[in-house]
């Protein structure tokens, strides 16, 4: 398995599309560790370079009110489900302009407009979270879907077994997307799963699982496509394992002791932007021009965000307490924040903090 | 009228879900079993197995799927049998319930109820006797509820659902029998203030939930000796009412707090820290804590009696805090 | 399904002793039963009724020196094996002589003579445990099995999937035996599994796994015994689904809203005593001297234990603070128990409590 | 010797394996990936996987495991990577680890020494920064380690593998880079009492783990101004030496506590609610808390900064503390 599933791209325009958002996620990141190593960017900061196929194929397949859910590693999610670059990096300055006004950083990116729960740094921590937004459009009756990522790693966490087992019981509108990239941090998945084929230990529930090449775009998409058709009309949550891998280090922190600098070269022959790329050349369906007017657009695109964050503003530290209970019309936003309680002078104004 | 803490509750379930259908409660058994300590009996019957909803045994799954659901804009009661499992679902609730607001930047506020059943007292043996509640009251993100009256019983579910952020109802199982008269149209209570049930002024009595009706029966023999104790029902724990406390203090200029915690770490330490904090100037004695004694709560009922808080530690404790300083 | 599955019972001499292994935990908790209902027991009690046949055969196959972890509905297991009956019902009366000297009660029995690790409250909550009393033989290169103990309810946990693929990863030694009596208090087993077929799911994390009659002791015996023998000849763990029915009620306090009363009897006529009392008769096995003896020796090893239980003595309340924290050789006994610092005048002397 | 908090974790580790072959390390990344603090960098090739051995992501499953492991006689040291991931594994340490030999009356006790990282300040966001060590010395049967110092963290593992009982060991993460000198023959050390690291007579300042270089600090900077503080490093937050406290206390009476921990319920409480009731005639001032605001930990440095504690904050809560009463 080198190259794509199907020969030739059937969609020259869609395909170009797919193209970008691919790239469009790659140099986004490619820029964030650029600007880790500047200390523009601080904490964990994991990217997903090598893995954009699968957010870019499964994306596509979602319609505006549908909800997402993701993990630590979801820059690329939130980019490719609408959250502009400018958003994304702001955040990661820890800027009021950033999706979370500076509170979330890179793990932590949300959305209300377009429905993306997070960011998410606990290992299945968000599955469950899929499984009740699921639930509330089932008990509502709207024909929306859940699509949750979440690595291989947590497979063996408790919460993916009790959440795989009340989806499929309550037969909820949930797509769980298993991005399978073989190692959780240092730990390839031979030791940690007794039963090494996910799709198999999904279907063990009972939810449909199919096995999809995650470096093929085209792929992907189309069994996002089957599945996210399934579960729109009722047919119970279904599952993607996603077979991918990541070219990066876990975060900035890691060594990689744990995997050979050959394994690593030999995926990247199978990089998910080239694949494609290389398909439409090959089709002819890629001119020159069009090439390094798209390279331009994305670079044009992520200098622009570069921009915006770099402008951006702190929040006042007065606003520390804000956002720990909700803003309520009675206290105009939080005026009963009490400083003394939390033992913070400079921490006065908005915000209500129990205590 | 007349009414059980039981019955309150499930007055407060059955009007909630009359009265909002994003209303649902969900849980282990909270439907053909009839709730495991009977709040629920009847409502699967009236309401339907969508939103009385029986989850299989997997607290982090369902409570977590509570959480998603109230950001889905559902308004999910979820029933977690006791406290003592609640351990398995604390990371949704610390991790997700509790953070979600904050981490989003103010986005998705998680209008969740989590009740359950907390304390000791019935022989449950050291797994099933934990009192956590004060413990959870450490969670900035949460509001932690300790109805201990009827009226409580009967009010605090509704205050919780008009509530955007997560609220966690602590029961105590001692308490699901105790019978007395509420107001036909009881309903939605204020819970920003702590209530003083009895007055006083010879030293202030400080707890909530299960051991209130022994601080009361202990005040009724405190005043037979003389002693005229003021009586806080704390009610919330988080946010505590800090002023109620510190207002009658300033008055009695003594102090006792119960709680069937176990001591270090108390929610009771928290409150004797801010009454030597703020009231330091008006305290002539030390503030005493009756607590629980630091041991896993045994199953036989001598020892078990012996580590949870009495009556008669409360009237010690309230003997000595008259008798010393001053 | 109505008989047991071989005809015939090949040993006479066996199966009166199993006949007589499950009259014992039968006539034990009836007792435990009548002596609740006269307050002499107190807290929730869970009886065993009608899954007898499942300790009884699987304790068979057990050495001395093997491990045994148990839940709440324990006191079968314990009786089986070894605990005496006098231990277990001084314990429940919450008296010094109690096999955990009165601090554990019917649901937390535990006996390190035995190897028997409780009496877990927790749903699923011992299975964690199991996995690591294997892992500790297979460091120390000992030959020994730990068998677990687990209703289906506990299969919805996230321990029990954490438990399965570890104990499946290393390949340890214990046996997993999920006593299916159809229901957790009122939840039916198909109220609370996408997958029903309980030996399926354990199969998918590659652990053999095989249902049974679990009201056909000998078939119980047999299969354990294949189960433990390939276990200790270190064929990793394996997984016994022992199909059973409780005939009460889930605790005292249950009023059985959620089943029919039909159904119960139903299965009460696969009782398992009777199944194997009926099969020994059929073969000339059981004169009636023979199984009136039998239940005369019953009779008089529980009321025996009765008086036991009755003339125990409470643990003085100055031992309250003890076994929080180990005796130690260097404080009598505890010497530093600290009244003070738990509020609790009555508690003084022995053990250490830290706060 | 020249060390490394971190090289000194790793050193004691190194020998607990040399010295016991019943003791082993587990936990997520201990091997291959050499533990996510590199603290167990290199034990892999030394001792091999058996005994470093990587686990899935299963927090619950592998202490459990590990409690089981202690049962089954060996001495396992469990790593959860920081105490965030801990409330997925609490009902193991809370239910068993915690209760086990008490519910079997004294037959099963639980040697199993549990490592987590803990701690803020590294702009991790609010999921990855609690200081929940004070929290769990709520627990009667936990034994709970703070380990600040080099010495300690050379010595408090050894001593903890000699205890019987279960001893949960708490590393703020800033303190993995703190270099410094110890004895060559460092080794286990006394866990019974706090040590007081300097003199003052103006007031003891009283903190342990991440906290304590900033109190040092503070300490150093307030002699500037005339105010000599005595400093206590806690270093075990269950049980607490309380004598060590009201020693220094009866001396001073004055005091301030440093916790990183939210404010309500911190351990910082009970040692207020101790001093308060056990030095209640000694105190010439309030006791002082300086502790995290109580609100999610946010990502953004400034902000993350203003709600932890610092060395500004400590001193301005010394000069209050000094100033006042009297
Ligand atoms: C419950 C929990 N345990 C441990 C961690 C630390 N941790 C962060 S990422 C990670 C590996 C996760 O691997 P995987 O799920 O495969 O996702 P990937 O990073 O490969 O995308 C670990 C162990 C965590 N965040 N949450
Ligand atoms: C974690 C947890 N959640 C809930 C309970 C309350 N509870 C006690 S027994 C029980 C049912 C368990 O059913 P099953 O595992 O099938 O065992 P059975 O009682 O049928 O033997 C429940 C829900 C508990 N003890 N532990
Ligand atoms: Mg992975
Ligand atoms: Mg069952």
């Amino acid at each position: 398995m080198t190259g794509l599933k199907n020969q030739g791209v059937p969609d020259a325009g869609h395909a170009l599309h797919l193209l970008r958002q691919m790239l469009r996620v790659r140099r986004l990141e490619e820029k964030c560790i650029e600007l880790y190593s500047a200390a523009k960017i601080r904490g964990f900061l994991h990217v997903y370079i090598g893995e954009e196929a699968v957010a870019a194929g499964v994306m596509e397949t979602l319609a505006p009110d549908d909800a997402v859910v993701a993990t630590y590693r979801e820059h690329g999610h939130a980019l490719l489900r609408g959250v502009s670059a400018g958003a994304i990096l702001a955040e990661m300055y820890g800027h009021a302009e950033g999706c979370c006004r500076g509170r979330g950083g890179s793990m932590h990116l949300f959305d209300a407009a377009t429905r993306f729960y997070g960011g998410n740094a606990i290992v299945a921590g968000g599955l469950p979270l899929a499984v009740g937004l699921a639930l509330a459009d089932r008990m509502a009756g709207r024909q929306r879907v859940t699509v949750c990522f979440f690595g291989e790693g947590a497979v063996a966490e408790g919460e993916f077994h009790e959440s795989m087992n009340l989806a499929a019981l309550w037969q909820l509108p949930v797509l769980f997307c298993c991005e399978n990239n073989l190692y959780a941090m240092g730990t390839a998945l031979g030791r940690s799963e007794s039963q090494t084929d996910i799709a198999l230990k999904a279907a063990a529930y009972e939810i449909p699982a199919w096995a999809v090449d995650g470096m093929d775009v085209l792929a992907v998409e189309e069994a996002a496509r089957r599945a996210v058709d399934a579960v729109r009309s009722g047919g119970g949550p279904h599952f993607l394992e996603l077979r991918t891998y990541r070219f990066r280090a876990h975060s900035m922190f890691d060594p990689e002791l744990y995997r050979e600098k050959s394994e690593v070269a030999q995926w990247m022959e199978r990089d998910p932007i080239s694949l494609l790329q290389g398909a439409m050349e090959a089709a002819g369906q890629l001119p020159a021009e069009d090439w390094t007017a798209l390279q331009a657009d994305v670079e044009a695109e992520i200098s622009t965000a570069v921009g915006f964050a770099e402008n951006g503003t702190p929040e006042p530290v007065s606003e520390l307490l804000r956002f720990v209970y909700s803003d309520r019309p009675d206290d105009g936003n939080g005026g009963t924040g009490n400083a003394e309680a939390t033992g913070n002078p400079e921490a006065t104004g908005k915000g209500r903090a129990a205590g | 009228m007349k009414t059980t803490y039981r019955e309150a509750m499930r007055a407060a379930l059955r009007d909630a879900m009359q009265r909002d259908d994003r209303v649902f409660l969900m849980g282990e058994d909270v439907g053909r079993y009839g709730g495991s300590f009977a709040v629920s009996l009847g409502l699967l019957e009236e309401f339907g197995p969508e939103r009385i909803r029986d989850t299989p045994l997997s607290e982090s799954g369902f409570v977590g799927a509570g959480i998603g659901a109230a950001l889905g804009g559902m308004r999910p009661i979820v029933e977690i049998m006791t406290v003592n499992f609640s351990l398995l679902a604390l990371d949704q609730i610390i991790n997700n319930a509790a953070t979600l607001l904050h981490m989003s930047g103010g986005q998705f506020n998680v209008p969740i109820v989590i009740r359950m059943t907390t304390g000791a007292g019935r022989q449950l043996g050291a797994q099933h006797s934990h009192s956590l509640e004060g413990w959870y009251a450490h969670i900035p993100g949460l509001r932690i509820l300790a109805p201990a009256t009827l009226a409580d019983a009967r009010g605090m579910l509704w205050t919780s659902l008009q509530d955007p952020d997560p609220v966690l109802i602590f029961e105590h199982g001692s308490l699901y029998n105790v019978a007395g008269e509420i107001d036909d149209d009881a309903g939605a209570v204020d819970i920003a203030k702590a209530a003083v049930l009895r007055h006083g002024d010879a030293l202030t009595l400080i707890t909530y939930g299960g051991t209130l009706p022994m601080v009361l029966d202990a005040a009724e023999q405190l005043a037979g000796e003389g002693i005229e104790a003021e009586v806080i029902d704390l009610r919330s724990l988080r946010p505590l009412d800090e002023h109620t406390i510190l207002d009658s203090v300033a008055r009695t200029h003594r102090a006792e707090v119960v709680d069937e915690g176990w001591r270090s770490g108390s929610i009771s330490a928290e409150i004797t820290a801010r009454i030597a904090e703020k009231a330091f100037y008006d305290l002539d004695a030390p503030v005493e804590r009756v607590c629980s004694a630091e041991v896993p709560v045994p199953y036989a009922k001598h020892l078990e009696q012996a580590a949870l808080p009495s009556v008669e530690r409360i009237m010690a404790g309230a003997r000595r805090a008259v008798g010393a300083g001053g």
